[in-house]
């Protein structure tokens, strides 16, 4: 089975090859990361048949690992394993990033560095195929930090424009914040385990339930920003200013969902601890409320589509926050390609009308037909409209919470969901209906519309797959209740007829609404202040102490080596001139003081022999005292 | 020889010698400095006589009272241009006679404390003839580096006073 | 003044002396007055030491070596001394000690 | 036969020096003939004195034993004072009368070496005599130069009350043992009149070395001074110096308790003025002279030690000091005194720049130079007799010191301004040969401190 | 008795003497003398490499009396760590001379500096007897103070002289201690490190070892640097030309926590142990100090110098924590740093050659003027901030591990070191944004790309770190079986 490795080797391998290349033949070159990418999908359908073959459940089927290291004498191993969570998140990698691939070799052809645009997408596949598979969390570690890596580049990859550069290197600290969590736990295990592997760490040793909440929250604080939960949510909208099909894969499909992963895999850890699961629980809750609440006032299109995916990443915390992984990842793949879906529709849309505002959009229903009829089947799924998949995976989690007993919690997901039925129709109606304010439109080209289809399809039917998801990963399955299902139903159609009475009849002004209450919306407007806080308290804050350090160590430590001279004779008041070969020979501020010392021990040499002749004698006399009085 | 030294001639001699030292040091004019100088070293040999050590007697005149003195006039005579040059206002220093005084109290003190200091002289003291075969026996390589010393003092004395033609 | 005289009024005669000369050195302003000074010293030491070899080892007369010695020595540096006192008389038309100080620092 | 054999080196150095004082009569022509041949014969010296290796003499009432530390001294004093003289011939043209120098140069290192042997008081005054005065006259060797008499009055007059101290306290000193055989020298039966005694001899010993707070003579002297004679006066007799303060200090430090509190102060005094006092220095030769009360200190820091292992390493430093400053004042002398004639030395004369450097380091006490393994042993002895803080505190200054060693090292190698002209270029090959000698030590006395110390009959362990 | 160490460490002497004989005209071959010298010296390194025993303790070792009265010897001999060492220096000294090819500015003189540099920095490594150790520890100082005297900057007389001043002060106190040791080794006095060791052991300096890891301390703490000691660092690099700067960040600030590695943790465990919380603390210091400082620079270079702060903080944290992990990390940051700075200042000394300007401010857009160097800066840049799959990871998640395995070292101080890591790529990538992104600013925009001359002397360097970061045992492999050598003397101390 050692072929597994090829899944994340190959895009590697392409990244390897065009890095190096000069601009225009790595340019020539772009197709090369796609077929890399065709081969991974190969791999990851047969390594999925052959985890169906073999039942699924939560044993690997596969495990091979080599000591990258001897500390102590002891060897650290790494390596990678498959089986049933890793077959379905190879699935999703692989298809959504074909997608992409296929999508961007439209999207970006015109552009000038198009070839290190797709170099960088495949080095960050090759970085998610390798976390999906990690056997150890060491591994899973140096992927999330490649993968950030990736992120940085593919978010500033028009760097020579202001926005991209900002938003990418918030990006990347933002993740790095949680990272440092991440880092402390995995120095926890070793401290205490002595290795990184699952078995190992998450069956192998007795945690206590102090210890296991301490690692539980800091990896739940890794995941937090990666998986932009709020507090550390921040750079997800800002991340938007990168090209649209990077962030179809990226702030859709893979990297979010990587700390989603990392929670599911630990779940042994969590449950240990029930600490743990509440605040994920409780963080999950709080992001997908904000979440939902910021995508209704957006106007940016991709603003809408990326705080729609804090949401539902803030749904899968939810789900992990019930103890249920399961309904987590079922929701992380359903997500995966409906929300993929839309951001290469976005793209599509944004290609077309070379706008990002919605308020310049409309009518494109006519002008862009298959893309409007994709859009829409995504939309529908996010919104939790049957048979699409979202309503399946939502519902899960639906359940998952009232039988869990959270009823606080299912009604604020409800509301949530509302909501999100709310701005996708509130989308829908800007972008779609109303007069075309463009008419010159023209439909996208074969190779964006052919993805876009085939997630529209997937989105339709891999809802369907629920039951036979719980039992293929090793727990009970079955259909959900029809209570639950009606009940979500009403709500997700309550959320798109209050979006077309709002939007589509324009029956409520919303500018008087915005006018009556404009303190609320200055609240949504600043996103709840945010932004405006961490760059105040954290940014500033920290160039002020670095500023400050700065002086300290150039006037303060060095000063008061060079200083001291100056100090002692302003102290002194002594003037001393001397020539330039000395100041500028002076090393430190010492030597100035030493030569002011030494002007002061010179000056009993005055040149006269009888002042000479009376200290010798008087040194002899105090000499001869001291041995005499000492003597006797 | 005699057992002791008799008090008179030694009291005499002492008188001698410090009127001569404090009149050398506190007379105002160099040349009258000179003689006194001269003065004292011959109660100093003198003294050496009573201490029957005659060739140190006979040495002290001839060197000391002899060449130095002499020598010493001659540099005066070298350095006055006018005749008033040699009286001089008196130097005195404070400082320098408070050191002074320190140094002889502390050494007389000294000496007092030292102990065995027998009042009588021993009786047989050894004459010149000893001195004469002991110096080119015992002594021969102290008198040797002497010789030296006088070599050098005179290639110095010649140095300097040579004349500084071009370098 | 006790009746016998014994070493230790010859020792005290010495340091009475060497002081007078001491005090000559340190004072003294003309280089000449101060080699006269410098030979009272002198003739202190030599003092000194012929009373001690006389009263304490009347056999041998190391201590009468010893001055003699010194008296050679002294001589000859103090005439040293004197042509050094008259180069410089002949450079810088002073004997007077603390007026040539341009050595300093 | 044996007693004479003994004191062939010296007399072979008197005979040179005499040679030297009439080489107008030799058929050689050339002013510098003197030179070369006192060169020789302090050359032929060193070979002797090394051959004939420790013994004493039983002539002249035993007062003259060269035991391994004199045989060390005798044979680094000739040698250094043959590389003198060599260099003296290569820039006699410069120096003016070389016949004078070098007689009074031979004359002062016939002195130096008997006095390293001399085991009598007498002997000892009169061999310290020989070698100091013709440094006074070296000092006013230049007789148009009221500023070098100068020096050199100060010098003699100071050196002479020094001297008159040191006699009055030998002559207690003999008046209390009754017999001037340093051997036999006993002061613990007469109170404070012995230690009184025994205090007025060190002084004496530590003004001839310039040590602090009797150092106020060899500032204006070296400065005074012409360079050539102060790469003389500077080092050579310091070494004789050192070895007759471990033989008095070996005899009475026993007998007179707190004799090492008085060296430990003096030594400190020693490097902190030495040290404190040579920064901003403009003119090489007075820097020197600090510097050189500075070595002292450390010299006095091992002797404060007691132990044997001090006196040796603190001979051994002597030599290791002597060396590279003797060579410094033989590029200062060819250079100019002050530092900006130092300016651009490496591109006029890359060489001397080169050697000036190690020179320097080795002073500094940067490995693997003389200086740094002359510290490392004087300092081990010191640490193991328990002077902790002094060793500190002296390694501390000898850091420090490269502050204003460096002075000179910066303007040799970075000063801008090469001088327009060179005025004395007249120094030839024999000088360099000189210089490279001095250099060849440095570096070797590092190096081979292993042989070179068995000849010391060195025995810490 | 093999000589092959004593080759190694005298070969570059021999290529000095041949450079400073070397006519003025003629003065352009030394540049080669030195090539080939050190090329030969670097295969002899490779050779031992590979012949290398890992679990063989000391090896290739000569041990002959020098000074046999107070027991000093020429003792050389290479463990793991010192290997590992010995062949970065030999590397970054065989790149610092071909990337000083184009010195035209008295290259004779250059030579011979660079050549004694190599000398002293070799020694250092394989020195096993304390004196000889002090001997090349001090032969550094001389030919890099005239590095940064005569061929620096503007303010290169003033840091220079500091450079010389503050590392001899230091090291004065580590003469005293070395001395200290000698004397109280027991009976028969010693100044070699396995016999130090083993008297230290039979508990000969019980009760001073406190202040002897003092006056260590002194003398290390000075080259590390360590907060607050470390404000020479910043002029002395500015100031250096680019192929000093390489070694002086490459090599010789190892040498202090070599100094720790080698001479204070084995010969005075208890007042290591002792220490280790306050060492923690400094380290910590020095870490957050360093990035936040760096966070602040408008030079390049002086940002790549506080961050070099930073990473050395690292190293002590690891020292300090004592564990396996600890001091593997501790190498390995010594290691990783020496290739990824040593690559930081040859890209930068690159960039400078051409734009003659090191102020970010002044720079801007070498990615599109200049792609090559753009992309090799931010590759060094990123390996520098520490990101997994680079040397500069490799180290620093080690060291963090170790320290918080550590019963020695205080839980919260892992934290902050963390968040240094954190602060680390905050002022690279800000660094990064600035210089190699954007628009080419006007000084970039007429500049040329790499030549294949820079190409060549770089690519070692950036094939190791990808090497040592994806393999970490490539590197470990020689370090860890002596770092089990120091553990265990550590563990036997309660």
């Amino acid at each position: 089975m050692t072929w597994l490795l090829a899944i994340p080797l190959l895009p590697a391998l392409a990244f390897a090859l065009l890095a190096p290349l000069p601009r225009v033949t790595r340019n020539a070159l772009r197709w090369v990361p796609a077929v890399a990418m065709a081969g991974s999908l190969a791999g990851a359908l047969a390594a999925f048949a052959m985890v169906l073959r073999s039942g699924g459940g939560d044993q690997p089927i596969y495990h091979t690992s080599f000591a990258i290291a001897t500390i102590g004498g002891k060897a650290l191993d790494v390596g990678i394993q498959l089986d049933a969570v890793a077959a379905i998140m190879l699935l999703v990698v692989t298809i959504v990033g074909m997608c992409v691939q296929v999508y961007s070799l439209g999207y970006m052809h015109r552009d000038g560095r198009v070839g290190w645009y797709f170099a960088v997408l495949s080095l960050f596949s090759a970085a998610m195929l390798g976390l999906v598979l990690a056997s150890d969390f060491l591994l899973l570690y140096m992927c999330w930090e490649v993968m950030g890596l990736c992120s940085y580049l593919l978010i500033g990859f028009w760097h020579t424009q202001e926005a991209p550069r900002m938003a990418s290197i918030k990006a990347f600290l933002t993740t790095r914040v949680g990272d440092v969590g991440f880092a402390i736990a995995l120095a926890i295990m070793y401290a205490s385990v002595g290795s990184f592997g699952f078995a190992a760490v998450l069956h192998g040793y007795s945690w206590t339930p102090a210890l296991a909440t301490a690692v539980s929250l800091l990896l739940l604080f890794g995941a937090m920003g990666k998986s932009a939960q709020v507090p550390l949510h921040v750079w997800l909208p800002d991340a938007m200013a990168g090209p649209t099909p990077a962030s179809a894969l990226i702030h859709a499909a893979t990297m979010v969902a990587a700390g989603v992963y990392l929670v599911a895999r630990a779940m042994p850890l969590f449950e240990i601890s029930q600490v743990a699961l509440t605040v994920t629980l409780v963080v999950g809750t709080g992001t997908a409320l904000l979440g939902a609440l910021l995508a209704t006032v957006q106007h940016d299109i991709k603003k809408v589509l990326a705080y729609s995916t804090i949401s539902q990443l803030g749904y899968m915390f939810i789900a992990l926050g019930t103890g249920s992984a399961v309904a987590g990842l079922f929701h992380l793949m359903t997500h995966a390609f409906f929300k993929s879906l839309l951001f290469l529709g976005a793209g599509v849309i944004i290609h077309a009308v070379h706008t990002q505002d919605m308020r310049e959009m409309g009518g494109l229903r006519k002008l862009l037909p298959w893309t409007t009829a994709a859009f829409t089947a995504g939309a529908l799924a996010l919104a939790g409209v049957f048979p699409f998949s979202g309503f399946w995976s939502k519902d899960e989690i639906l359940v998952s919470l009232w039988s869990g007993g959270h009823y606080v919690v299912f009604a604020l997901a409800l509301f949530a969901a509302f909501l999100t039925a709310f701005y996708m129709t509130r989308l829908w109606f800007r972008v779609f209906a109303g007069p075309a304010q463009k008419p010159e439109v023209r439909e996208a080209h074969v190779e964006m519309i052919v993805p876009m289809v085939l997630l529209a399809g997937i989105s339709l039917v891999v809802g369907f797959a629920s039951p036979f998801f719980a039992t293929f990963l090793g727990e009970h399955g079955g259909w959900p209740d029809i209570m639950m299902a009606v009940g979500s139903s009403a709500v997700a159609t309550s959320g798109i007829v209050a979006g077309w009475w709002v939007f589509g009849k324009k029956a409520v002004d919303t500018e008087a609404l915005k006018a009556r209450f404009p303190h609320l919306y200055g609240i949504f407007d600043n996103k709840f202040y945010f932004d405006r806080t961490y760059e105040f308290v954290f940014v500033n804050a920290y160039n002020r102490l670095s500023d400050a350090l700065w002086t300290f160590d150039t006037k303060v430590i060095d000063g008061a080596v060079d200083g001291f001279g100056h100090a002692w004779s302003a102290v002194a008041g002594g003037s001393w001139t001397f020539d330039a070969k000395v100041i500028d020979g002076a090393v430190m501020g010492l030597a100035s003081t030493v030569t002011w010392i030494g002007a002061r021990v010179r000056r009993l040499q005055a040149g006269r022999v009888q002042t000479y002749q009376r200290l010798v004698m008087a040194a002899v006399i105090l000499l001869v005292l001291w041995i005499a009085l000492k003597g006797a | 020889m005699p057992s002791a030294i008799p008090a008179l001639p030694f009291y005499l001699l002492v008188t001698a010698i410090i009127g001569g030292a404090l009149m050398t040091i506190f007379s105002r004019n160099v040349v009258h400095a000179a003689f006194w100088l001269l003065e004292a070293m011959v109660a100093v040999s003198g003294l050496f006589l009573l201490l029957s050590a005659e060739f140190l007697a006979l040495v002290q005149l001839l060197v000391y009272a002899g060449a130095v003195a002499v020598l010493t006039l001659f540099v005066i005579m070298l350095t006055l241009r006018r005749r008033e040059d040699a009286i001089r206002p008196l130097d005195t220093s404070v400082a320098a006679a408070g050191l002074a005084a320190v140094f002889g109290i502390v050494t007389a003190i000294a000496v007092g404390g030292f102990s065995p200091l027998p009042a009588r002289m021993p009786a047989a003291a050894p004459g010149i003839a000893q001195f004469g075969g002991e110096l080119f026996t015992r002594w021969a390589l102290p008198f040797e580096v002497a010789s030296v010393v006088l070599l050098i003092a005179l290639v110095g004395a010649v140095w300097w006073s040579g004349e500084d033609e071009d370098q | 003044m006790s009746a016998v005289v014994g070493l230790r009024e010859f020792l005290v005669l010495s340091a009475v002396l060497f002081a007078l000369g001491l005090y000559g050195a340190l004072s003294k302003k003309s280089a000449i007055m101060i080699l006269m000074a410098i030979e009272l010293m002198t003739n202190a030491v030599n003092i000194a030491l012929i009373a001690m070899s006389r009263f304490l080892t009347p056999g041998l007369m190391t201590g009468q070596f010893f001055a003699a010695f010194i008296m050679v020595v002294s001589t000859a540096e103090i005439g040293l001394g004197l042509a050094l006192v008259l180069a410089l008389y002949r450079r810088t038309r002073t004997v007077e000690v603390d007026r040539i100080d341009r050595l300093k620092g | 036969m044996r007693s004479y054999l003994l004191i062939a080196p010296e007399l072979v150095m008197l005979a040179s020096a005499l040679l030297a004082m009439f080489a107008d009569v030799l058929p050689v022509r050339g002013r510098r003939v003197a030179a070369w041949i006192g060169a020789a014969g302090a050359a032929a010296a060193l070979v002797i004195a090394l051959a004939v290796g420790p013994g004493s003499v039983t002539l002249f009432g035993s007062m003259l034993r060269f035991d391994s530390l004199a045989v060390f001294a005798r044979a680094a004093t000739a040698g250094l004072t043959s590389v003198y003289l060599l260099w003296l011939a290569g820039n006699g043209a410069s120096v003016g009368r070389t016949r004078e120098a070098t007689t009074l140069a031979l004359l002062a290192a016939m002195g130096a070496m008997l006095m390293s042997g001399a085991r009598d008081l007498v002997l000892l005054f009169l061999t310290m005599e020989a070698a100091t005065m013709p440094a006074y006259v070296l000092i006013g060797f230049d007789r148009g130069d009221e500023r070098g008499l100068e020096g050199a009055l100060k010098y003699f007059l100071l050196s002479m009350v020094t001297s008159l101290v040191m006699l009055y306290g030998m002559a207690f000193l003999f008046g209390m043992s009754g017999t001037t055989s340093l051997d036999g020298l006993r002061v613990t039966a007469f109170g404070s009149l012995g230690l009184i005694a025994a205090v007025l001899t060190i002084v004496g010993l530590l003004a001839k070395l310039a040590a602090a707070p009797f150092h106020y003579w060899s500032p204006d002297a070296y400065a005074g001074a012409p360079a050539f004679s102060v790469a003389f006066v500077s080092s050579v007799p310091k070494i004789a110096g050192v070895v007759a303060l471990v033989r008095v200090v070996g005899v009475l430090g026993p007998q007179v308790r707190g004799l090492t509190d008085v060296m430990l102060t003096v030594a400190v005094a020693s490097m902190v003025i030495g040290n404190f006092a040579a920064f901003g220095q403009k003119d090489v030769r007075r820097l020197m002279a600090y510097s050189g009360v500075a070595h002292v200190g450390y010299l006095l820091l091992a002797l404060a030690g007691g132990t044997e292992a001090g006196s040796i390493g603190a001979v051994l430093y002597a030599v290791a000091y002597a060396v590279p400053s003797m060579a410094i004042m033989f590029v200062v002398a060819e250079e100019g005194p002050t530092l900006d004639d130092m300016d651009g030395l490496l591109s006029r004369r890359p060489l001397a720049a080169w050697a000036m450097l190690v020179f320097l380091l080795s002073l500094v006490g940067v490995p693997p130079l003389a200086g740094f393994f002359g510290k490392l042993y004087m300092f081990s002895a010191a640490l193991d007799a328990g002077l902790v803080w002094p060793v500190v505190l002296a390694f501390a200054f000898s850091a420090v010191s490269a502050g204003y060693y460096f002075g000179i090292v910066r303007s040799a190698f970075l000063g801008q301004r090469p001088r327009a002209v060179r005025v004395r270029s007249t120094r030839n090959r024999a000088a360099d040969v000189a210089i490279a000698i001095c250099l060849l030590a440095t570096v070797l006395l590092g190096l081979l401190a292993g042989p070179m110390l068995s000849v010391l009959g060195y025995a810490l362990r | 008795m093999s000589y092959l160490l004593t080759t190694i460490v005298f070969l570059p002497l021999a290529a000095a003497v041949i450079c400073a004989m070397l006519p003025k005209d003629l003065a352009g071959a030394a540049k080669w003398v030195a090539a080939t010298v050190m090329a030969f010296d670097v295969t002899l390194v490779g050779w031992l490499l590979a012949t290398f025993d890992v679990r063989g303790g000391v090896q290739a070792v000569v041990d002959i009396p020098w000074v046999p009265q107070i027991a000093i010897r020429y003792h050389l001999g290479a463990d793991g760590i010192s290997l590992a060492m010995l062949a970065l220096s030999a590397l970054l000294g065989l790149i610092a001379v071909v990337a000083s090819w184009k010195m035209d500015k008295s290259p004779g003189t250059y030579f011979v500096m660079l050549m004694l540099l190599q000398v002293g920095m070799n020694g250092v490594f394989v020195a096993l007897d304390l004196v000889l150790f002090y001997v090349f520890w001090e032969l550094v100082l001389v030919p890099m103070y005239f590095l940064i005297a005569m061929w620096g900057g503007e303010r290169r007389s003033y840091a220079s002289l500091k450079f010389f001043l503050y590392t001899l002060a230091g090291s004065v106190f580590m003469l005293v201690g070395i001395i200290a040791l000698y004397l109280y080794s027991g009976p028969n006095n010693t100044f070699d490190i396995a016999e130090l060791v083993r008297a230290s052991a039979g508990g000969a300096f019980n009760g001073i070892q406190g202040w002897l890891f003092l006056a260590f301390f002194l003398g290390f703490a000075v080259k590390v640097p360590i907060w607050p000691l470390h404000t020479w660092l910043p002029d002395a690099h500015v100031e250096a030309p680019t192929a000093a700067s390489v070694l002086l960040a490459g090599v010789l600030l190892k040498m202090g926590t070599y100094g720790f590695i080698r001479i204070a943790l084995p010969i005075l465990p208890v007042a290591a142990k002792a220490w280790a919380p306050w060492i923690a603390a400094l380290a910590v210091i020095s870490i957050v100090y360093g990035a936040s400082v760096a966070f602040a620079q408008t030079d390049v270079k002086k940002l790549i110098a506080y961050s070099s702060v930073s990473h050395m903080g690292f190293v002590m944290l690891g020292i300090a924590s004592g564990t396996a992990a600890g001091l593997d990390g501790a190498v390995a940051v010594m290691v990783s740093h020496g290739l990824v700075t040593g690559l930081l200042f040859l890209m930068v000394g690159m960039v400078y050659e051409r734009t003659h300007t090191r102020q970010i401010a002044e720079l801007s857009g070498l990615s599109s003027q200049v792609p090559a160097i753009g992309g090799i800066l931010a590759f060094a840049s990123f390996a520098s901030l520490g990101l997994p799959g680079l040397s500069g990871f490799v180290g620093e998640f080690l060291s963090l591990l170790g320290s918080w395995q550590s019963t020695l070292v205080p839980h919260w101080m892992t934290v902050v070191a963390a968040v240094g890591v954190m602060l680390a790529a905050a002022y690279m990538l800000w660094m990064v944004q600035r210089v190699v992104l954007g628009e080419a600013s006007e000084a970039v925009s007429r500049i040329s790309d790499i030549t294949a001359r820079e190409v060549a002397y770089v690519l070692p360097l950036i094939g190791l770190t990808v090497l040592v970061g994806v393999y970490w045992n490539s590197l470990l492999r020689f370090v860890d079986p002596a770092v089990q050598g120091i553990v265990t003397i550590l563990a036997r101390v309660v």
